[in-house]
């Protein structure tokens, strides 16, 4: 490849231009092939040229620990999806997942270990200098007080970290920026437990969440997306009342989580805990629920009745009655507290009231279960951060170290104190805040690249192997370096096997270790159920929620609107940020990409004088930011949003100086449960300035609600349609008239079946079920990563130039006139038409019908005369503005090492041609080849596009249509099936299930 | 006869040993060439190759069936380059008859001691935008298939390129075989 | 601008031996071609700076056959489209929106462009190998540049001997100068 | 449509003599003045800045013009339906009106076939300026390949290509045709290097009875096969928009729509010409105002066509028309880009209602300042047509954006502009830009009887 590069670089340097590309671009500029070829000194046993290689591992980008099986090519991973076998994800995996990727391969990666000079730059050191001198801070620390801040670590490196820390007398911090302290001190006061339970999402019947992001990034985003779709998608062979569980989203809001409910209720921030009360009080009171003990919240309740509560929830008594009847009648309902609610001062209470209602329902021990608990409460609780962030001020801590966590982004009273402690050591794959500011920073590995181990929840011991050599040979891995420290010979491997091997000889496994530990590397871990303990309300449970009922006071004066922070769905809590493809991934709700927002309703912005791309001043007590406005009906009136993740002030190139950091905006203090509050009313001023959003979405007064591509069936409709009906189904010609045109298409294509067309083919179509689509883009990200698709950043992606083969549409629907506010979602890619309008007008036949009926786009072939965009009415053909492969180049998408993570299989494509989704051609080539080897035909789910792959929801189907037999062609019969803009008679081969909601007429 | 010719033998016998069970695979290979002595080898058409590896020697004289070698050409769409391990696997003993083989067979050795593989010069490249997958082919030709278009590599003391390999030569032998043209099928 | 080549004769033919007539007035002209032509002489040569209808009158020539040109040149255009269309499209079959390989309609655009291309070049080729061919008859013959402003002329091919009858005749009839040439 | 009788210029130019035009024409071949010189050094600039724009293009990619999805054609291609409409009134006057046998023409078609032929050849270049990879268009061309490829003739790019070169090659060969007996009548009072030139350039012409006998023919059919062409060039290109399926593209009226906007644009422009030259080369006998008046009524006819297309195609689509096609309307009328729709309204379907009145056609100043609001309209109607109607994006709401054009798009549009005029202003200053013989043919002959007619 570098070969190439070189010589297309001197040729731009000469100033040729269309005849240098020329001669380039006949042998396509990119990704030419190496010109030398260097065999390897031994050929690696598991891996055949041009065949990928599957490995096992688990994903570290979040808590939830969800299996990974990272494909490998001639040794490098190229593309991470889940490991089917894994509890927790079955083979999906989220957007951030996926994007690990490119934290393996950031161009900004520490590649050497670094110190500070006298002039207090950082510069390269040698391995033996660096632990040396790190040795010598140990000893003279020793006693002065040593402190080691990590990121979540439910697995045996957080175990030795607590080793290492308890030999030189130090402590071992657990920071995680969205920890669940009021999860397990919610449960404590109500049950007694401080531990986070396992939530039966998949078998309810009437899910009520308070807050929680579950599909977003609520404690295992992945698992409870699937389980939510199973419960929540429409199903008619379930049968009448169970055919799809009705969804409640409580909290000021609307995030993807609230988009996807089928009732929206905004009560008042913080009072989400009251409203829980209310309704359990209903229950209790109308003997709806279980038979279960309320001995210990009898006058609570009686103190939260509807009536009570409704005038601080801000929605009327019999409402809450209606809800609470609705969630007792369902028979397996279940509440979630969590996300922003859980974040609130009063954030363990509202949990607790949760909790409550959950007991009294009869949730508790069916849906909801103790015993097979979360890890995530392994993470310490911000108390103990702040606790830390006291001592550095006071001085009383002479080394620290961080790894695996970035408290400089998040805290900055930690970087106010960074400068008392004398040594600070950080373990870092990039130069993020922290690591910048430290005095000796230490390469780490990648996860990727890493020996490790985690427990995602109880019984789930998940496995983490090098999937790939270090992209950096200098990069050790801090494990390693822990051990050299601590003068064992033994490496971090050793050290976690040895921990395996005494669990094994525990559990004394009929097995030898050897044997089970191979298994466990091959599947990725060992997984076993924990058995649940049955739970019953503690006395403790009672004494909540005292006083009137009323909202929390949140810091800041009173009359400014309540600013929650919430986390971004792709970046977290700025995690994500250094990698593109998060970047450039559109907020599921908001559409934007590559910066943050404030979110603000219409009727506030009207007031405010306000519109989108306007900047506001945010103040709150404790810091201040410029913000663009995004207006959106989707959040209270008194309330504003900002998403974490962005502004970082390093942290490589693709994260460094992207508009403003929400945390800068939180109180540093820990409040009554020991965890942070991301809630604050600020003062918002509004500022001369504006910029044009970088949206996916285009201008919201053009946009409307996009009745003709999303349809909605309200449940009752949805249960009468018989199959044969189809209540979609437009005629453009009368019935008489069908048999005479179905005639002359036939003869049409009777002419049309020549050459390679002549015979049987098959006819490869999708099938979309928007009842299970929630929007999330785990597919987006999937895309990218299968078909090389360049990023093409901010500047391009405001001008509507990104190139998502697969975007996710989002409409607002209602909102005037008091209707309900719903956010539609549908997935839209190339409809791969059989009477596809983009074909004929092709000058070149680039565009052109393949015999299994694929809509094909020969790059090489492409001249780029844009036609076919013109006349495709879904516009889901994307164009290459620039050469985004061109190396030093303006728009360069790939710099390397991120070059490595482009698919062999797929042509990196030059400037100036049409590209768009291919229903992953080169996977259905793949099978074709696979199949033909093994001198079979092939089989319906032997092919998977990445989007289908990626979804956790399992809303794409693939499949071959001219099969009836194929999952795809019964789906194509459903009553809900319907083709977008199916009165341009393009015979589209995607077939869309429409969306089902419970009651309104839709 | 001397040390060397007698070492050259146990090597031949031993990459025969090795050969069979590749050539029952394969099917009966060409029949035998003797290889040229190559005095001039700028004469040779074809890059000129880190270490001076005979095709004609290997594959010619000796038989070695081609995917001895290039082991995955009937299973994956790349062919496989020949690990180091595998040449030393036999130069382990077979260290050449004449002094220009010894110096050319140091070489292979050197690059396995110092561990550093040859840079071949890549002499068949297609452009990145067309995929063009070995196994389909020589599950549809056979596996003597290779000479349809790398040329009959068991005669060229150095290896080059003998087919013009643009898309109107791929086309014209699909035609002529009667198997598809779809663009798709090669570009995407 | 001589160049030695076999086709001089075609462009400079020989030099014809005549009696050039320059007219001021253009019925005095058409008087003269009358004249002449009653006179039984063949073959001479009308200038004139524009194309008059008087004078096609009086020499009433037969019809140019550059027309047939015209109409050949038409059909085989029509055709050429109509081939290569067709022709290119089953020589590799390729669908393109569930359109059949080959159709008429969208070609009948190809074939009338091609019908009007071919036709305009053959009319060019016609007149000028039409003229040219009536050239190499005619010979290099005298010639005043007046004739491309405001002057009519005409040139007589006699011999010098019996060239006198002519020069009274088209004196006779208004010539502003006689000349032999 | 004879727009006035043919004795009309005896009256109007009644003192002209052969002599007169001759000489008249052959001035035009002289020292223009400083003038000239000072447009021809503007145009030239303007070429160059257009070609450096392109060198950036080419090296860059197509994203330093104005493009975004999904707007996916917008300037270029404005630019290019703008040129070709303007080259068709060069052919028009002399081919159709020529069948039409009305003699106004002959004093003003050389100008305007001049300009048809430089037309088409700056329209020709967008297409090619346009594509994403401009080094391969000639894989548009059916030429026998190594790959066995051909291009796909269902496509109206290709009948694009096919029209556009055909159209360029006959009004070229039609120029070059009327120009020969021109030439040749310079060429006998000019004198050196210009002499050799005409000489050369009038390949024999001597106006032989011999030469007239086959010239006129040939002219004719010239003419009977351009009159087609002429309505089939703008056709071609409308159905580059009206096969497609974009609402307000899609129109069976879009054919004759363009052709007679194209006209219309072409007498405009034939207008902005005539009336900055005349001065400058002192026409004012051959050309006179009775020319203009004609012009005048050809832009009065065709605008008031393209005026019924207008409110046409906004009735239907209020009246039959689906959703997406209302959208559309309506988005041009009171959308994103409302300026653009009411420009193109006023420019071409309201101003030329003032030439209904005499007053007005007869008086050059306001035709000329008419004229040039007509050209700004037409383009503005291209505009309208293409990037507007993209942007709009009625069948898929959720990326209908905005479109800004860059500082590339402008410049190589002013680029064509430099590069049609560098060409035409070359011309006009060293051929015949008005017809030496066609113009003799409307005087009366000189005669030995002073009035008596043969």
């Amino acid at each position: 490849m570098s070969e190439g590069m070189n010589r297309r670089r001197f040729l731009s340097v000469l100033g040729v231009t269309g005849g240098g590309a020329a001669a380039l671009g006949a042998c396509g500029v990119g990704s030419e092939p190496a010109q030398k070829l260097i065999p390897y000194l031994i050929q690696p046993e598991d891996q055949v040229p041009g065949t990928a290689t599957l490995f096992a591992t688990t994903c570290r980008e979040c808590p939830a620990g969800c299996g990974l099986h990272a494909k490998t090519r001639e040794g490098r991973v190229i593309k991470l999806e889940g490991n089917r076998e894994s509890p927790i994800n079955h083979g999906r995996l989220c957007a951030r997942g996926q994007a690990a990727l490119e934290g393996v391969y950031n161009p900004d990666r520490v590649t050497t270990p670094l110190a500070r000079t006298a002039q207090g730059t950082l510069e390269p050191i040698s391995w033996d200098n660096a632990l040396q001198r790190l040795g010598d801070h140990v000893k003279e620390a020793r006693g002065k007080g040593i402190a080691f801040v990590t990121g979540h670590e439910a697995g045996v490196f957080g175990e030795l970290v607590d080793e290492w820390t308890r030999g030189v007398g130090g402590r071992h911090v657990a920071y995680e920026p969205f920890a669940f302290e009021a999860l397990r001190e919610g449960n404590r006061l109500a049950f007694g437990i401080p531990a986070v339970p396992w939530y039966g999402i998949a078998g309810a019947s009437y899910i009520l969440s308070f807050g929680a992001d579950f599909l977003d990034t609520w404690l295992s985003p992945v698992e409870y997306q699937r389980a939510f779709s199973r419960a929540h998608s429409f199903d008619a062979s379930r049968g009448e009342a169970e055919a799809m569980a009705k969804f409640v989203f409580v909290g000021p809001r609307m995030s993807l989580t609230g988009m996807n409910a089928d009732e929206w209720i905004p009560a008042a921030p913080g009072t989400e805990g009251l409203l829980a009360l209310a309704m359990a009080e209903v229950i209790v009171r109308e003997r709806l629920g279980a038979s279960v003990d309320v001995g210990p919240v009898r006058d609570l309740l009686g103190r939260h009745t509807p009536d009570a509560v409704a005038g601080a929830v801000g929605i009327d008594a019999e409402a809450i009655a209606r809800l609470a009847r609705e969630f007792a009648k369902a028979g397996r309902g279940i509440a979630l507290a969590g996300g922003i609610p859980a974040h609130y001062p009063n954030g363990a209470e509202i949990v607790a009231a949760v909790n409550i209602l959950n007991y009294v329902v009869g949730a508790v021990g069916k849906t909801v279960q103790f015993g097979p608990n979360s890890s995530v409460d392994m993470a310490s609780s911000f108390k103990e951060m702040v606790d830390l962030v006291a001592d550095m001020q006071a001085g009383k801590v002479a080394l620290l170290l961080v790894q695996g966590a970035n408290p400089g982004h998040s805290l900055s009273s930690f970087m106010q104190a960074w400068s008392k402690v004398g040594f600070k050591v950080c373990f870092a794959t990039m130069l993020d805040e922290t690591a910048s500011a430290a005095d000796l920073v230490l390469p780490d590995l990648h996860p990727l690249e890493q020996w490790n181990d985690a427990r995602p929840r109880a019984g789930v011991f998940a496995l983490q192997q090098p999937v790939m050599q270090r992209v950096w040979p200098d990069a050790r891995q801090a494990g390693d370096v822990l051990l050299a420290l601590a003068g064992k010979s033994d490496t971090f491997k050793d050290y976690l096997q040895s921990h395996w091997r005494a669990a094994h000889a525990r559990a004394g496994h009929a097995k030898s270790f050897d044997d089970v530990w191979n298994e466990a590397l091959q599947h990725g871990g060992v997984y076993t159920d924990a058995g649940s303990q049955s739970v019953r309300l503690a006395p403790t449970a009672g004494h909540i929620m005292a006083g009137a009922p009323a909202a929390p006071a949140f810091d800041g004066n009173t009359g400014d609107p309540v600013l929650v922070a919430f986390p971004s769905a792709a970046l977290y809590d700025g995690r994500g940020a250094d990698k593109p493809w998060l970047q450039e991934l559109p907020d599921p709700v908001s559409k934007i990409a590559w910066h943050a927002w404030v979110e603000v309703h219409p009727e506030t912005a009207h007031k405010w004088g306000v519109v989108d791309g306007d900047y506001v001043l945010l103040t709150s007590p404790f810091g201040a930011v410029r913000a663009p406005v995004s207006v959106t009906p989707g959040i209270r009136p008194d309330v504003v949003a900002v998403p974490t993740g962005q502004g970082h002030t390093a942290l490589g190139r693709y994260a460094k100086g992207r508009s403003f950091n929400a945390f800068d905006l939180l109180s540093g203090a820990a409040n009554g449960y020991g965890g942070r509050t991301f809630a604050v009313r600020v003062a918002v001023t509004r500022t001369r300035d504006h910029r044009f959003l970088a949206s996916s979405a285009g201008d919201p007064r053009d946009v409307g609600p996009g009745e003709e591509i999303i349809r909605v069936l309200p449940l009752a409709r949805a249960q009468q349609l018989k199959p044969g009906d189809h209540p979609f189904l437009q005629r453009e010609a009368p019935e008489y008239a069908e048999p005479a045109l179905e005639g002359w298409a036939e003869e049409q294509r009777k002419k049309a079946n020549l050459g390679d067309y002549a015979g049987p083919h098959p006819r490869w179509a999708m099938a979309i079920d928007l009842s299970s689509c929630t929007g999330c883009s785990a597919c987006v990200t999937a895309c990218y990563a299968e078909n090389n698709i360049a990023t093409v950043g901010e500047d391009l992606f405001v001008r509507h130039r990104q190139m998502s083969w697969m975007r996710i549409e989002r409409y607002w629907r209602g909102g005037e006139g008091g209707e309900p506010v719903r956010g539609v979602v549908t997935p839209m890619l190339c409809q791969h038409c059989e009477q596809a309008p983009c074909e004929p007008v092709c000058p070149v036949y680039a565009a052109y019908h393949t015999p299994d009926g694929l809509n094909a786009q020969v790059y090489n072939r492409c001249v780029g005369t844009r036609y076919c965009a013109n006349n495709c009415a879904y516009k889901v053909r994307y164009f290459n503005w620039y050469n985004f492969a061109e190396v030093g180049g303006e728009h360069e998408a790939w710099p390397a090492p991120l070059d490595w993570q482009l698919n062999p299989d797929v042509t990196v494509r030059e400037k100036g041609v049409m590209e768009k989704c291919t229903f992953c051609v080169q996977r259905i080539r793949g099978a074709q080849h696979k199949a033909r080897l093994e001198n079979r035909v092939v089989h319906d789910g032997d092919i998977t596009p990445a989007c289908a792959q990626s979804c956790p929801s399992e809303a794409i189907v693939f499949g071959d249509l001219h099969n009836e037999t194929s999952r795809v062609a019964q789906l194509a019969a459903d009553p809900r099936g319907y083709h977008v803009l199916q009165e341009l008679n393009t015979k589209s081969g995607i077939t869309y299930l429409a969306r089902v909601v419970h009651g309104e007429e839709a | 006869m001397t040390d060397w010719s007698r070492r050259a033998a146990a090597g031949i016998a031993f990459v025969l040993l090795l050969a069979i069970p590749a050539a029952a695979q394969t099917g009966q290979p060409a029949a035998a060439v003797k290889a040229p002595v190559v005095s001039d080898t700028g004469s040779l058409g074809g890059p000129r190759q880190p270490i001076f590896f005979r095709h004609d020697i290997h594959a010619g004289e000796y038989k070695i069936p081609c995917q001895y070698c290039h082991f995955s050409v009937a299973i994956a769409s790349e062919p496989g380059i020949p690990s180091v391990q595998t040449c030393f696997g036999c130069h382990l003993m077979v260290g050449g008859s004449t002094p220009a083989h010894e110096a050319e067979i140091q070489k292979v050795r050197d690059a396995w001691s110092n561990e550093t593989p040859p840079a071949w010069v890549r002499v068949h490249t297609l452009p990145a935008f067309v995929h063009f997958p070995h196994m389909r082919h020589i599950k549809a030709l056979g596996a003597n298939a290779c000479t349809t278009c790398h040329g009959n590599v068991r005669e060229m003391p150095q290896v080059r390129q003998v087919s013009t390999l643009t898309m109107g030569w791929c086309v014209s032998c699909h035609v002529q075989k009667q198997v598809t043209r779809d663009c798709s099928v090669c570009h995407y | 601008m001589s160049f030695p080549n076999p086709l001089a004769r075609v462009f400079r033919p020989p030099p014809t031996p005549g009696v050039l007539a320059v007219f001021g007035h253009l019925d005095a002209a058409v008087d003269a071609v009358i004249a002449l032509k009653r006179g039984g002489h063949q073959g001479f040569t009308v200038y004139s700076p524009l194309p008059r209808h008087e004078l096609e009158h009086a020499l009433d020539q037969p019809v140019s056959p550059v027309r047939m040109f015209t109409l050949i040149g038409g059909i085989a255009g029509c055709s050429i489209g109509a081939w290569v269309s067709l022709y290119m499209s089953y020589d590799w079959p390729v669908q393109v929106g569930g359109k059949t390989i080959g159709s008429i309609p969208p070609y009948v655009v190809i074939m009338f462009e091609m019908t009007v291309l071919f036709g305009a070049l053959t009319t060019l080729l016609g007149i000028g190998f039409n003229v040219l061919l009536a050239a190499t008859h005619r010979g290099t013959i005298a010639y005043d540049p007046r004739f491309s402003n405001d002057k009519f002329g005409i040139f007589v091919p006699v011999a010098a001997a019996q060239s006198g009858p002519v020069e009274t005749l088209l004196k006779g009839c208004g010539a502003d100068e006689v000349r032999r040439a | 449509m004879t727009m006035t009788p043919t004795t009309a210029p005896e009256r109007t130019t009644s003192r002209v003599t052969y002599d007169v035009v001759t000489r008249t024409i052959a001035r035009t071949l002289g020292n223009p003045g400083r003038g000239y010189y000072l447009l021809l050094g503007t145009a030239v600039g303007l070429f160059a800045f257009g070609v450096i724009c392109l060198l950036y293009l080419l090296r860059y990619g197509l994203g330093m013009a104005g493009y975004s999805m999904p707007t996916y054609w917008a300037i270029y291609i404005t630019c290019f339906v703008f040129w070709v409409g303007i080259a068709h009134s060069g052919t028009l006057i002399s081919a159709i009106l020529f069948l039409f046998r009305s003699g106004w023409r002959t004093a003003v078609y050389r100008v305007a076939e001049i300009m048809t032929v430089f037309a088409v050849m700056t329209a020709g270049l967008f297409p090619l300026i346009h594509i994403g990879r401009q080094w391969f268009f000639y894989w548009l061309v059916p030429y026998p390949n190594e790959r066995g490829l051909w291009p796909n003739f269902k496509s109206p790019l290709v009948w694009d290509e096919f029209a556009i070169g055909t159209y360029f090659t006959v009004s070229t060969c039609f120029l070059i045709m009327g120009l020969i007996p021109d030439i040749a009548a310079v060429r006998d009072v000019a004198t050196g290097w210009r002499r050799k030139l005409y000489t050369l350039t009038a390949i024999g012409w001597r106006g032989t009875n011999e030469q007239w006998r086959h010239y006129r023919p040939a002219y004719l059919y010239l003419a009977a096969l351009a009159t087609p062409l002429v309505l089939s060039v703008h056709s071609v290109v409308s159905w580059d928009f009206a096969m497609a399926q974009v609402p307000a593209w899609h129109e069976t009226l879009f054919a004759p729509y363009f052709v007679a906007g194209a006209i219309y644009s072409g007498c405009a422009m034939v207008i902005t010409l005539l009336v900055p030259l005349r001065k400058l080369f002192r026409l004012e006998q051959l050309v006179t105002v009775h020319h203009f008046e004609n012009l005048a009524k050809l832009c009065l006819l065709t605008g008031m066509i393209v005026c019924y297309a207008y409110s046409i195609e906004n009735f239907v689509a209020w009246y039959g028309g689906p959703t997406p096609e209302r959208q559309a309307f309506w988005y041009r009328a009171f959308g994103r880009f409302w300026w653009g729709g009411w420009t193109m309204n006023i420019c071409n379907a309201f101003l030329p209602w003032l030439l209904w009145f005499k007053r007005v056609r007869t008086n050059i100043t306001a035709l000329f300042v008419i004229a040039f609001f007509v050209n700004l309209g037409m383009w503005m109607e291209r505009f309208v047509i293409i990037a507007v109607h993209l942007a709009g994006e009625p069948f898929a709401p959720f990326v209908r954006a905005g479109y800004n054009a860059t500082w590339a798009d402008w410049g190589i549009m002013a680029g064509s502009f430099g590069w049609f005029f560098m060409w035409f202003l070359l011309f006009v200053k060293n051929f015949p830009s008005v017809s030496v013989a066609e113009v003799k043919e409307e005087l009366p002959p000189p005669r030995r009887a002073a009035g008596k007619h043969a």
